[in-house]
């Protein structure tokens, strides 16, 4: 068995871990750190329920082993927003009704915040675009990407 | 028309909650990443399973062989089919024999019968190595002849799938309503139409299947911790199977990921859990992977219509039609052979129709079982009625705008009888038509698509009924020998002592927003806020809160739900009016009012009781109550039974649900002549499901059932080969609609309140696939439009089919034949 | 999925039929051989590591001579089992002479079970393509070293990796759906 | 989505990589992972020794080069798409990465990894086929380049040899031709059905398509769309069937896609 320690910033909490070569950033961030807002849809890379920023870019962390990961800085759903408050998105998915299970909701907002992040007035196509990657079976999108114009002050 | 309700973000303290969308209770823990779903439970020294599947969609199993697994270091177990035919008895099964001699495990006992069936489970102290061990499982199979196609599972050379049943035929019988023959001779012409296809696919919710089974050895108490949407039902399935009492089967639920039917059929799984954790002595938890969940768990039925036969007047009046219908379950039937009666609630469709027959079959096959899917069984039926009259238009040159409201059953008609006894309680169903036209600039579409241009434009219209709340009687006429009847949900609603008001519902939601709509009616009948109202999320039958046909299904939530929860809750108001007006003086119950947390006098509002005095006085200084308030328990639990009657069984004949939501959907296409590539370039749904509780959850629902259907029209099939391998087992191949395949949705609504509940709503959410018929209503409608006579055979239309029917349009054109007389 | 095609041989029938015959000689036809082991004339079997650029598909191989009528005609039935994958693949050979030459006439039906059999329909066409092309090139080379009594082309053996291994071959396989 | 055990290496340099991977033979380099990843998760891959190649700062950037580009292996489709370079001097490399999958999979997943992977659904084969990409390889012996016809040698393979790194690809400048893309897909964005490239210059087309046969077919024809259509007729393919696309009907798309991307070309 190979075993690497990886050092990472999860939403500003620094963590040091044994972890296998074979373990899947998803499992480490769900099982080994208990962050289970970032969730598993799929088991090929498709749905996006996983999403987290990777020093600042979105990824489907079911897609990395955990040990690639050593040194990185990542955000998940539980560090989108400050300790009891919602962050604008959060609110206006919330306020838009853009989540019914709200199962895909954690990897949808992350990648509704690195799209706000790399663009901050996105157009609907630009929008559509940068959700692509996030399956979503309850909404039909029509609400997430309302909530995402709103949130971008649209 | 197109509206969408935004919310304010504060809500006002006032009476009148329900009819509004305020923010859900749900949201806060969810946007957060805060909700629970059964996948983030663990427990101390859980064991993780692994099932090891049948590579075969049809093979004898001659050997296992686990010895190399249990070596394994941290492993902690494995479960045979050997052990799980010893220490459990079949699943009971619906049907009438001998489709009832089908024997269905937790595990594939002898034989296994399609791809991914689970045969040996394997235990162990992480996921990878559970995994690890299972690929140590060897099996050695003896492969069989398979049959994936139903129309040859009664061919004299046919496999044979469940030796025990020694035929293929799950359930089999004629619906006879009117006189058909008769109005095939009496009409101007006959349209024949020689076989129509609905495709298999399912809504596949995002969160898989996923358990948490623990085993109490002091008491043989289960505890399930699970998404099964419904408990009551998988209770029923399991304790028999398990030889143990219904009660020893807790089940809990909190958020879950999603269910659409899909997750109502997991009880075999749950049952090789609950072995494990007893025979193994720990904690046992299964998620279910996509790839596995596509395999081996829930599809949607697939059905063939055969020899069909329309009888139409000149002017496209039709007075009913004949089918010969057979419907794939899968391998095993499961909630089958249900789905061969819940069609007949919308036997006509949406149309006056009053002479029909239908000779309708299940069969077995070796593909993934079935569940019930969102739209279950009535989308099938729906689509026929839908495909009948867009073809009988067509052939006929009739405009099929005007064909439907020839033959729609008309506003004034209302209460209206259907031929087998349903009752349609209200709505109009040609306004409904005329907002969705409107919404698509129908007379716009029609002036282009004369103009012409590169592509094909087509418009589509898609009509369905979600029809709610299920009198379970119905399956009496499939077996009569069943004792189910009715129907029924619960709620409990407490004041506790300090004044908290508690409201626990029997429902399963799914995302539905339950503890929102709950709230809002519980909200305005004890005068507080529904922030003031604590709904417990999930379900658990600990909390004794649920009855036999609980759980979240078949559009009924704000009818069964609903009405649970305003009798729970008016039994509290009552309870609280009482003992306020015995402390406050003797006043009559009635001249008490419930308003900002207070029990006030009419006569003199200043005198009022606080709700956390009430909550106090009842749990913790009742030596104070009066004596003739000391009944007041101030927890009160309320049964809902919709008034139904047992249907007639000879006849087939009564009403198999309470209410009937109406979905009219119009839509536009365009598509590529060289490609057959479909793009859907407008798209409206009009809605109306009576009085809504909270429209932006209703407008939601119709968005998310619209776009299952868009998906099963253009991009998700489970096809399988020859040798029933299935071909789309994760979501590169079983493309599920994203983002950018997708145009705005367009939504009107109006409310007819149906007369049958006491809140006037309607049950909603599964849709009818309406998007279904309008794509396949306008795929026709723009290769016609380009003087190609085929006929869109296929529920499901890939570029690939599009393209066959323009190039040989031909093909499909000879599946129909019209004869005048 | 069935494939068939035909192959010429510079070398007489009864050439073509020994190499053919020899679990020994076959073993080194087929691509990324790791072990071999022959029970009798009828039975054999073999590890195979079927070259995928991904990392290669272990697979373990028992086969079986079904039928046959020398010097004209062999049918082998052959079932690989490996994590992922079952390969069950039916092969008949038709041995026609022709003086000194031999036209041969194949047909294969290659079914795949398993996860893997679900994810790559459209990757197996190519791939039993490219590996029935290694087939007969290394069948040729055998062949032609049995022709001359030599054995050092073998030995060379097509690496499954190399170009060689998968350049157009004009008689190579053609499809039928299936 | 449980791997088998491996193991793991992370390189800081082409040269130690290289060492690694031609020390084992059951060792695979990892670029972006976004197929590798997935297909180790259903354990028909399962390397002994994963090579991540994502600190190997010297394969990624975009160098424009005497008209043309030099991209490193390991560049993502992130990178190509927001690339300056790419949109001054082949901007269809930008147009077609914008279209792979998703955000997600742009920001890990690498033309290395893409082109290596070599998957017949791809996007980078045939576009690189068409523009006349070259590769260079770099293994224990030294560099070697090869161009893009010889690249793809199969489903799955490619010329880089066990023992071998492809470092960079190298895109001839555009010298006024014109370039086009035309595809079919499952969904939008989704699994490819055909992927058509085609590069236009002096009124000759060169196309390239891809997933009807093991790899990029490449046709040469008279620039107009007539032309073009005849000579994908006559061209040699052999597409597969699978559940979205017959091969006969994978044929016709290919023609029809092929006049497309000339039509379009830019």
């Amino acid at each position: 068995m190979s075993e690497h320690t990886i050092g990472v910033a999860v939403n500003g909490d620094r963590y040091e871990r044994e972890v296998e070569a074979r373990k899947l950033l998803v499992h480490f961030i769900r099982d080994d750190l208990d962050l289970t807002g970032t969730h598993v849809g799929c088991d090929t890379g498709n749905c996006g329920a996983c999403t987290v920023l990777l020093d600042g870019r979105a990824v489907k962390s079911c897609m990395l082993l955990a040990v690639q990961a050593d040194g990185a800085e990542i955000t998940t759903v539980e560090g989108l927003s400050p300790e009891g408050e919602l962050s604008p998105l959060q609110q206006a998915f919330s306020e838009h009704h853009a989540l019914q299970c709200g199962y895909c909701t954690p990897g949808m907002l992350v990648s509704a915040t690195y799209l706000l992040s790399q663009n901050p007035s996105p157009s609907e196509e630009e929008i559509r675009r940068g959700i692509q990657g996030n399956i979503c079976r309850c909404t039909g999108y029509v609400n997430i990407v309302k909530a995402i114009r709103a949130a971008a002050g649209q | 028309m197109s509206e969408t309700t935004v919310t304010p973000t504060q809500v006002e303290l006032e009476v009148g909650y329900a009819g509004k969308s305020i923010p859900r209770k749900e949201d806060q823990r969810l946007v957060k990443g805060e909700g629970v779903f059964a996948d983030d439970l663990k427990r101390h020294g859980m064991g993780y399973v692994h099932f090891v599947r049948s590579p075969y969609a049809h093979a004898r199993i001659v050997s296992v062989d686990v010895s190399q697994a249990e070596a394994l270091e941290g492993v902690y177990g494995t479960l045979t089919p050997d052990e799980v035919a010893e220490l459990t008895d079949p699943f009971f099964e619906l049907t009438t024999p001998p489709g009832s001699q089908i024997k269905d495990y937790a595990l594939a006992v002898g034989r296994v019968r399609h791809i991914g069936e689970p045969v040996v489970a394997v235990v162990a102290a992480t996921r990878e190595l559970a995994r690890d061990a299972a690929d140590l499982v060897e099996v050695e199979y003896d492969p069989l002849d398979v049959i994936v196609d139903a129309r040859r599972a009664q061919d004299d050379d046919a496999p044979i799938i469940h030796e025990d049943a020694g035929t293929n035929v799950v359930w089999s019988g004629i619906f006879d309503w009117g006189d058909i023959d008769g109005a095939l001779k009496a009409a101007d012409r006959v349209v024949k139409i020689e076989e129509l296809h609905f495709d298999r696919f399912a809504s596949t919710p995002l969160e898989c299947s996923v358990a948490l089974v623990e085993y109490e050895r002091a008491t043989g108490q289960f505890t399930l911790y699970c998404n099964h949407q419904m408990p009551g039902v998988a209770a029923i399935w399991m304790g028999p199977a398990l030889r143990v009492p219904l009660d020893k089967l807790r089940f809990v639920t909190h958020d879950i990921g999603g269910g659409f039917g899909n997750k109502i059929t997991t009880h075999t799984y749950l049952t090789a859990c609950c072995l494990l954790a007893r025979k193994l002595k720990r904690p046992i938890q299964w998620t279910e992977w996509r790839t596995d969940q596509h395999m081996a768990n829930a599809h949607g039925n697939e059905r063939w219509f055969h020899d069909i036969e329309v009888a139409v007047q000149n002017d496209g009046t039709m007075l009913g039609f004949k089918v010969k219908a057979i419907d794939d379950c899968g391998a095993f039937p499961r909630y089958e052979p249900l789905g061969c009666i819940i069609w007949a609630q919308v036997t006509p469709g949406l149309y006056r129709w009053r002479n029909i027959r239908v000779d309708f079959t299940q069969v077995v096959t070796n593909k993934s079982p079935v569940a019930p899917n969102r739209g279950y069984s009535r989308m099938q039926q729906l689509w026929l009625t839908e495909r009948i009259c867009d073809i009988v238009a067509h052939e006929l040159g009739l405009d099929p705008v005007e064909v439907r409201k020839k033959n729609y059953v008309r506003a004034d008609e209302m209460p209206y009888e259907t031929p087998n006894g349903c009752v349609y309680d209200s709505g109009d169903y040609a306004r409904c038509l005329d907002i969705a036209l409107e919404l698509i600039d129908y007379e716009g579409v029609r002036a282009r698509q004369e103009a012409g241009s590169g592509k094909l434009i087509g418009i589509g219209i898609g009509s369905t009924l979600d029809s709610g709340t299920n009198n379970f009687g119905q399956s009496t006429l499939l077996n009569p020998e069943l004792q189910f009847s009715g129907n029924n949900e619960v709620a409990t609603i407490k004041l506790d002592i300090f004044g908290e008001i508690v409201l626990t519902l029997g429902t399963v939601p799914q995302g539905q927003g339950h503890e929102t709509v709950a709230a809002q009616v519980a909200a305005d009948i004890l005068g507080v806020s529904p922030d003031q109202i604590h709904v417990r999320p999930g379900h658990d039958s600990y909390w004794n809160s649920h009855a036999g046909f609980s759980g979240t299904y078949a559009s009924q939530f704000a009818v069964t739900g609903l009405e649970a929860v305003k009798g729970a809750t008016e039994k509290l108001s009552l309870e609280i009016r009482r003992l306020a007006g015995a402390v406050l003086g003797g006043a009559d119950p009635d001249d008490i009012v419930l308003e900002g947390g207070f029990a006030k006098r009419k006569d003199n509002p200043e005198t009022a009781l606080p709700f956390m005095a009430c909550g106090a006085i009842v749990n913790a200084n009742n030596a104070v109550l009066p004596p003739d308030v000391r009944d007041v328990t101030l927890n009160c639990r309320y049964v809902y039974v919709p008034p139904f009657e047992l249907p007639d069984k000879e006849r087939k004949f009564g009403n198999l649900t309470l209410t009937y939501a109406t979905q009219i959907h119009a839509c536009v296409v365009e598509i590529d002549p060289e490609t057959g590539d479909v793009e859907l370039v407008d798209y409206a749904a009009v809605d109306d499901c009576g009085i809504r509780i909270h429209p932006q959850i209703v407008e939601g629902q119709v968005h998310g059932a619209t776009v299952h259907a868009i998906g099963a029209a253009l991009y998700e099939t489970f096809a399988y080969d020859e040798y029933g391998q299935l071909l789309t087992s994760n979501f590169y191949d079983y493309h599920v609609p994203h983002a950018l395949d997708l145009p705005e949705i367009k939504t009107g609504h109006i409310e007819s309140p149906s007369p049958f509940s006491s809140l006037g709503t309607k049950g909603m959410g599964e849709g009818g696939g309406a998007a279904i018929h309008a794509i396949c209503a306008a795929i026709q409608d723009a290769l016609r439009r380009a003087g190609k006579p085929a006929i869109v055979n296929d529920s499901h239309n890939p570029p690939e089919r599009v393209w066959r029917m323009i190039q040989n349009p031909e093909e499909t054109a000879t599946l129909v034949e019209v004869t005048a007389q | 999925m069935k494939v068939d095609g035909t192959k010429e041989f510079d070398a007489p029938a009864q050439l073509v039929w020994d190499v053919l015959n020899d679990p020994s000689k076959m073993a080194k036809l087929l691509p990324g051989v790791e072990s071999f082991d022959v029970q009798d004339d009828r039975h054999w079997s073999a590890a195979v590591k079927v070259p995928l650029g991904m990392g290669g598909l272990k697979l373990n191989f028992k086969f079986e001579k079904v039928e046959e009528r020398p010097i004209e005609y062999a049918k082998l039935a052959s079932k690989g089992q490996g994590v992922g994958a079952i390969v069950s693949m039916e092969t008949q050979f038709h041995l026609t002479p022709d003086g000194e030459r031999t036209s041969m006439r194949w047909e294969a039906d290659v079914r795949v079970a398993g996860p893997i059999g679900s994810m790559g329909q459209r990757v197996f066409q190519p791939i039993v393509n490219q590996q029935v092309t290694n087939v007969l090139n290394a069948l040729e080379t055998q062949v032609s070293e049995a022709k001359d009594g030599g054995t050092s082309g073998a030995e060379q053996g097509i690496h499954a990796g190399s170009p060689e291994a998968y350049s157009a071959e004009p008689d190579g396989p053609t499809h039928s759906a299936g | 989505m449980l791997l088998r055990e491996l193991e793991y290496a992370r390189p800081g340099s082409v040269q130690e990589a290289i060492q690694l991977l031609a020390a084992r033979e059951d060792a695979r380099a990892l670029a972006g992972g976004q197929s590798l990843v997935n297909v180790m998760k259903t354990r028909v891959a399962a390397p002994e020794l994963v090579v991540d190649l994502n600190r190997i700062d010297s394969l990624r950037g975009i160098r424009a080069a005497g008209g043309g580009l030099e991209i490193g292996a390991m560049t993502t489709y992130a990178a190509i798409v927001d690339s300056p370079e790419v949109a001054g001097a082949r901007p269809i490399l930008a147009e077609v990465a914008r279209t792979i999958a998703d955000v997600q999979v742009r920001n890990r997943g690498t033309i290395g990894g893409n082109v290596c992977s070599n998957d017949p659904t791809n996007h980078f084969p045939p576009l690189l086929v068409a523009l006349g990409a070259e590769f260079t390889i770099a293994g224990t012996g030294g560099e070697r380049t090869v161009d893009a016809e010889t690249f793809f040698e199969g489903v799955y393979l490619t010329a880089v040899q066990p023992g071998e790194l492809l470092t960079g690809i190298r895109v001839p400048p555009k010298n006024g031709s014109r370039d086009g893309w035309a595809s079919i897909t499952l969904g939008k964005d989704g699994t490819g059905i055909v992927n058509v490239a085609a590069t236009v210059s002096g009124g000759t087309a060169r196309i390239a398509i891809g997933c009807v046969a093991a790899t990029p077919v490449l046709v040469s024809a008279s620039a107009d769309e007539t032309a073009v259509r005849d000579a994908v007729r006559s061209a040699e393919l052999d597409p597969p069937s699978d559940v979205h696309a017959s091969a006969d009907y994978r044929r016709h798309l290919a023609e029809v896609l092929a006049g497309r991307a000339v039509r379009e070309a830019r």
